[in-house]
């Protein structure tokens, strides 16, 4: 149990840094997300269900769901900026 | 160097967590990256707290089969203040993100840098 | 006339006098401007590389930067950098002398902990012992996270609720122009799934004091049960049940049984009158006093918000 | 137990449900309901403060059923409810004073949400005034935050919205810093409770164990409540967010927000960790220097500065600077000094700012020194309060600011090491809040033969002329009639203790 927490500990660290490296928006999202679905599992190895439970429902869940939206409505406002630019 | 490096190593890692996630707030330049940040480096606090209240060879604290004895659960106070702070960092991020999509549609940019610059060319 | 300087213009008390006018700075006076220098080169292909707003190419960014920001942008990474690595070195020495890792003997387990759980079933009748100590003990607090989260909700409403309701049609359309409308999958799945979602989010949140949860992550799972809804079959399906009107009457609700809940049981328990909620037989549904009330408020307030924050992110209302 | 003893929990839950249901309300109404709460509080937290003065002790209220260690609590002294009193006062006036603005700043629908925010803002206040307990603060620290970003970002221009990111991103950062080191002093101690911290720190610290935690946990919650009251280093977000929103958002921000950091740092000093074994440590001469510096340079920075406002702003940097410094003075007079100049400033700056945008609308709106020239003529009785608030700044007699340089001045005598570089600070300090201030008055009382812009008579703006009038007043029985002020100061931090 030990070595799989350890290894899982790992990750986090490689999430947390390849979020600052990864040159695409959308990527690191999604490596945002996996780094709470890691963190999710961390809790319920430390014997906290509640927040396991709480973090895969927040964190994971709808921040990440409001991360997404929130790159769709940028890229929104480019296209429609973009036509804009075009019809002029 | 004190004794409990290696023995506390998941706090470690959490103030590993921390200091990465306090150098993307401060070093990234991109909003979202910022805000990415700003989540791991409280998701690191929370790290730390759990950590802190685990006790090894103990049981989640939800009562069962009647044991009521302290030897039997973990601390829960970590547990309950985390959940609180979960929520907080939610509410915070959301209201980040609605700030980020307002100042897009303003200056087409995510760049910090790059909208004070544009700013300064505003002359406001 | 030696005292008449042809450099009037510059002399101290013009030079006071201006700044007295606000036309000039005392200070920034003496400093020349720097004439306008490109961007070094490394730096614009870092920025152009990582942000947006630039990525399709317009309006490349030719700025007048004098070489002092330049300067200044280096020196502050620099110092960002050394910071960083001295705090994360600083808290890794710190936890060097933490006490030790997984040890009943730590000072945190103390007589605090001891009494939440030999006690708590008792003293609040909820099995998770969390759960009876951030509503019963600590309910303080929660009610403030409550607020929390609805303070967030009224800050995205006021950065991005839309009012007039011409531009709330244009901008639905536009946020749906580049995707198909009425996928079958999705909607298939859709259908299957969010009955299932909302009722383990129900059941998440009634059982809130015997297993673990409550009512954010339940209120949690209702809310992405209600976005996947509303992202499968659209807005006007939603407002159907779910529009700005209901939002607002359910959120000050489920906020306000929660004050009122929360005030009885503060203001009778300060006052040593006798609290006349009762306790019921632990491990039942219908148990532990004001922590089933409270859950399905926070349920109920979460679940609004949620659902909320995503309409406001998608469309600029509810 | 007496019922005035209910009044701290009644204030702060009543300003959480007027918060709420304002949320449901239309603009009009959601304005009623603000100055009533607003009211109300003001005179519970007067009663409050009458009672501690009575019984002369402070008391806790027990949140719920659960004694001490278990639950939470709240307390309060005198200091707390003087605290209170004067901060509804202080929300109250500032409000008044720039109603008119708010209309014409804030979407018409979205008024209301103003209102909302600053319910709540009101109710974190008064939290962190009354808390008992470290994590209670923690959540109000973060509802303060969230709301003082509203509260900037509600005139949405793109200006004030990059400000909000920029005060986001720097608070954040701070409230990391504060829960991160609140975690540490929880492991350490185990315990969240404000008294039962005090005796495990104590013992702790007098036992050697866990030295080093302590000190960091104590520097991390130092340092995160810095950032968040922008201390000198960490002032950049400061101007843009006082500048360029609405005036009575600035005017709350700089005189409320950042001193109820500044008071719950205190609370942390004296109820937390003890004022001792602070003093022992070596922060307090780190925030010592920090103020100095601060004070200097939030001074030269707001000499030049052409914007009114921003002047105004850049000043704030300054007086958190004294504020830190009578902390870093580690002496009980220095910290009655601090406390009175948080009281000072906030009566001061609040109505600098309100009689500044009195001043701007009377020359068209700008904000440049050109523009006001003769200012003073057009809004006679902004041209007056702006007059009175520059001249208790700079630390004229009669006046409130007077009252807290003495007060600076004097524990700066009691102690020997920092009293040179205090007392030199303090008069170049003095000098350079003359010069910038002095130049701004002499401006809007310069004769102009020809305005552009007509002048305003007192009709037009009965509610905003009694507001200032109102603070003129403050001001000068803070300065004139100090005594009972400082009086209860001492006799507050005393209860701390």
């Amino acid at each position: 149990m030990r070595v799989f927490e350890e290894i899982l500990l790992l990750c986090l660290i490689i999430c947390a840094v390849s979020v600052a490296f990864t040159k695409d928006l959308l990527t690191s999202i999604v490596i945002f997300m996996s780094y709470s679905l890691i963190m999710c599992v961390i809790w319920v190895l430390l014997q906290s269900p509640d927040l396991a439970i709480t973090e895969a429902a927040v964190g994971a869940g709808v921040t990440s769901i409001l991360f997404f939206v929130m790159l769709k409505k940028i890229r929104a406002i480019r296209k429609e900026d973009g036509h804009e630019q075009d019809e002029k | 160097m004190g004794p409990n490096l290696f023995i506390n190593y998941g706090e470690a890692v959490a103030m590993l967590l921390f200091g990465i996630g306090f150098g993307n707030l401060l070093l990234q330049s991109n909003l979202i990256k910022k805000i990415i940040g700003l989540n791991i480096m409280d998701t690191a606090v929370y790290l730390f707290l759990a950590e802190k209240g685990y006790i090894a060879g103990r049981v989640a604290p939800i009562v069962a089969d009647g044991v009521q004895d302290m030897e039997a659960y973990i601390n829960p106070i970590p547990s309950g203040l985390v959940l609180t702070g979960i929520v907080v960092s939610v509410s915070v991020s959301a209201l980040m993100l609605a700030l980020t999509i307002r100042l897009y549609r303003r200056y087409h940019t995510l760049d910090l840098d790059e909208i004070s610059r544009q700013l300064k060319k505003e002359g406001l | 006339m030696s005292r008449m300087k042809n450099n009037y213009e510059n002399s101290r008390f013009m030079r006071f006098k201006r700044w007295v006018d606000g036309e000039t700075d005392l200070l920034l006076n003496t400093m020349e401007i720097v004439p306008a220098k490109e961007p070094a080169a490394g730096e614009r292909e870092e920025a152009s590389k990582d942000s947006f707003g630039e990525k399709d190419g317009k309006n490349p960014p030719v700025f007048s930067e004098g070489r002092g920001l330049l300067y200044f942008r280096r020196f502050y990474q620099a110092v960002s950098v050394l910071l960083c690595c001295g705090i994360i070195l600083v808290l890794l020495w710190t936890v060097a002398y933490l006490p030790s890792f997984g040890n009943a003997g730590n000072p945190d387990n103390n007589e605090v902990s001891a009494r939440y759980i030999e006690q708590g079933l008792q003293e609040t009748g909820a099995v998770n012992i969390v759960t009876g100590m951030i509503l019963d003990y600590r309910a303080f607090d929660t009610f403030g996270e409550s607020c929390v989260l609805f303070i967030a909700s009224c800050c995205v409403m006021i950065l991005l609720m839309v009012d007039d309701a011409i531009l709330k049609k244009q901008e639905a359309m536009s946020d749906r122009r580049f995707e198909p409308k009425n996928d079958a999958i999705l909607q298939g799945t859709a259908l299957v799934l969010t009955p299932i979602i909302f009722i383990f989010g129900i059941y998440i949140i009634l059982n809130g004091h015997l297993s673990p949860g409550g009512g954010f992550s339940g209120g949690a799972i209702m809310g992405a049960g209600l976005i996947l809804y509303t992202s499968a079959f659209g807005f006007h399906k939603t407002q159907r049940f779910f529009d700005e009107h209901i939002y607002k009457i359910a959120k000050i609700t489920a906020l306000c049984m929660y004050g009122l809940i929360g005030t009885y049981f503060y203001v009778t328990g300060a006052n040593g009158i006798e609290n006349h909620i009762p306790l019921g037989i632990p491990g039942h549904i219908l148990s532990s006093g004001i922590i089933l009330p409270i859950n399905f408020c926070v349920g109920l307030e979460v679940a609004c918000t949620m659902y909320a924050f995503y309409a406001l992110f998608r469309r600029g209302g509810l | 137990m007496d019922f005035v003893q209910n009044f701290p929990c009644f204030s702060v839950i009543l300003c959480l449900f007027a918060g709420i249901l304002s949320s449901g309300l239309k603009d009009k109404a959601a304005m009623r309901v603000n100055t009533c709460l607003l009211g109300i509080v003001t005179l519970l937290s007067g009663a409050t403060l009458l009672y501690t003065l009575q019984t002369g002790q402070s008391f806790v209220y027990v949140m719920g059923k659960f004694p001490a260690p278990w639950g939470n609590e709240i307390r309060a002294g005198v200091l707390e409810a003087l605290t209170a009193l004067f901060f509804c006062v202080i929300m109250l006036l500032s409000l008044l004073g720039g109603r008119h603005k708010l209309l014409e700043e804030v979407e018409s629908g979205k008024t209301y949400l103003y209102y909302v925010l600053t319910d709540l803002l009101l109710s974190s206040l008064l939290a962190l005034v009354y808390t008992n307990d470290m994590f209670t603060a923690y959540v109000f620290v973060e509802i303060n935050t969230i709301s003082a970003c509203g509260l900037i970002m509600i005139r949405q221009n793109g200006r004030t919205i990059e400000a909000a990111v920029r005060y986001m991103i720097m608070s954040l950062l701070g409230s990391g810093l504060l829960l991160l080191g609140l975690c540490m002093l929880y492991d350490l101690t185990g315990h969240l409770l404000m008294s039962n911290m005090k005796e495990s720190v104590a013992r702790l610290a007098a036992t050697g164990q866990y030295e080093i935690p302590l000190i960091v946990a104590i520097v991390l919650i130092s340092v995160g409540i810095c950032i968040k009251s922008a201390l000198f280093p960490f002032h950049a977000w400061l101007p843009d967010a006082y500048g360029y929103s609405t005036v009575s958002s600035a005017a709350i921000l700089s005189s409320l927000v950042s001193k109820g950091y500044i008071f719950l740092l205190i609370k942390i000093i004296y109820r937390v960790i003890g004022f001792d074994i602070y003093g022992d440590t070596r922060i307090i001469d780190v925030l010592f220097a920090f103020g100095l510096m601060g004070m200097i340079f939030g001074s030269l920075s707001a000499i030049k500065e052409n914007d009114v406002r921003r002047m105004i702003a850049y000043s704030s940097v300054a007086q958190i600077g004294y504020i830190y410094m009578g902390f870093g003075m580690g002496t009980e007079a220095g910290m009655t000094a601090s406390v009175f100049h948080i009281l000072s400033h906030a009566a001061t700056k609040s109505l600098l700012f309100i009689a500044a945008i009195g001043l701007t609308d009377v020359s068209g709106g700008s904000r440049k020194f050109i523009e006001l020239t003769g200012a003073g003529y057009r809004n006679k009785w902004a041209g007056a309060a702006f007059t009175v608030g520059s001249l208790s700044m700079v630390g004229m007699p009669l006046f409130s600011g007077f009252i807290s340089k003495l007060l600076f001045a004097q524990a700066a005598v009691q102690n020997h090491v920092k009293m040179l570089p205090a007392l030199i600070v303090l008069g170049v300090s003095t000098i350079l809040n003359a010069i910038y201030f002095m130049k701004t008055v002499i401006r809007i009382y310069t004769p102009v033969g020809y305005s552009a812009y007509p002048s305003i008579t007192f009709v037009k703006m009965r509610v905003y002329a009694v507001t200032l009038v109102a603070f003129i007043l403050l001001n000068v029985i803070l300065g004139i009639s100090s005594q009972p002020v400082v009086d209860m100061i001492r006799q507050g931090l005393a209860m701390f203790s």
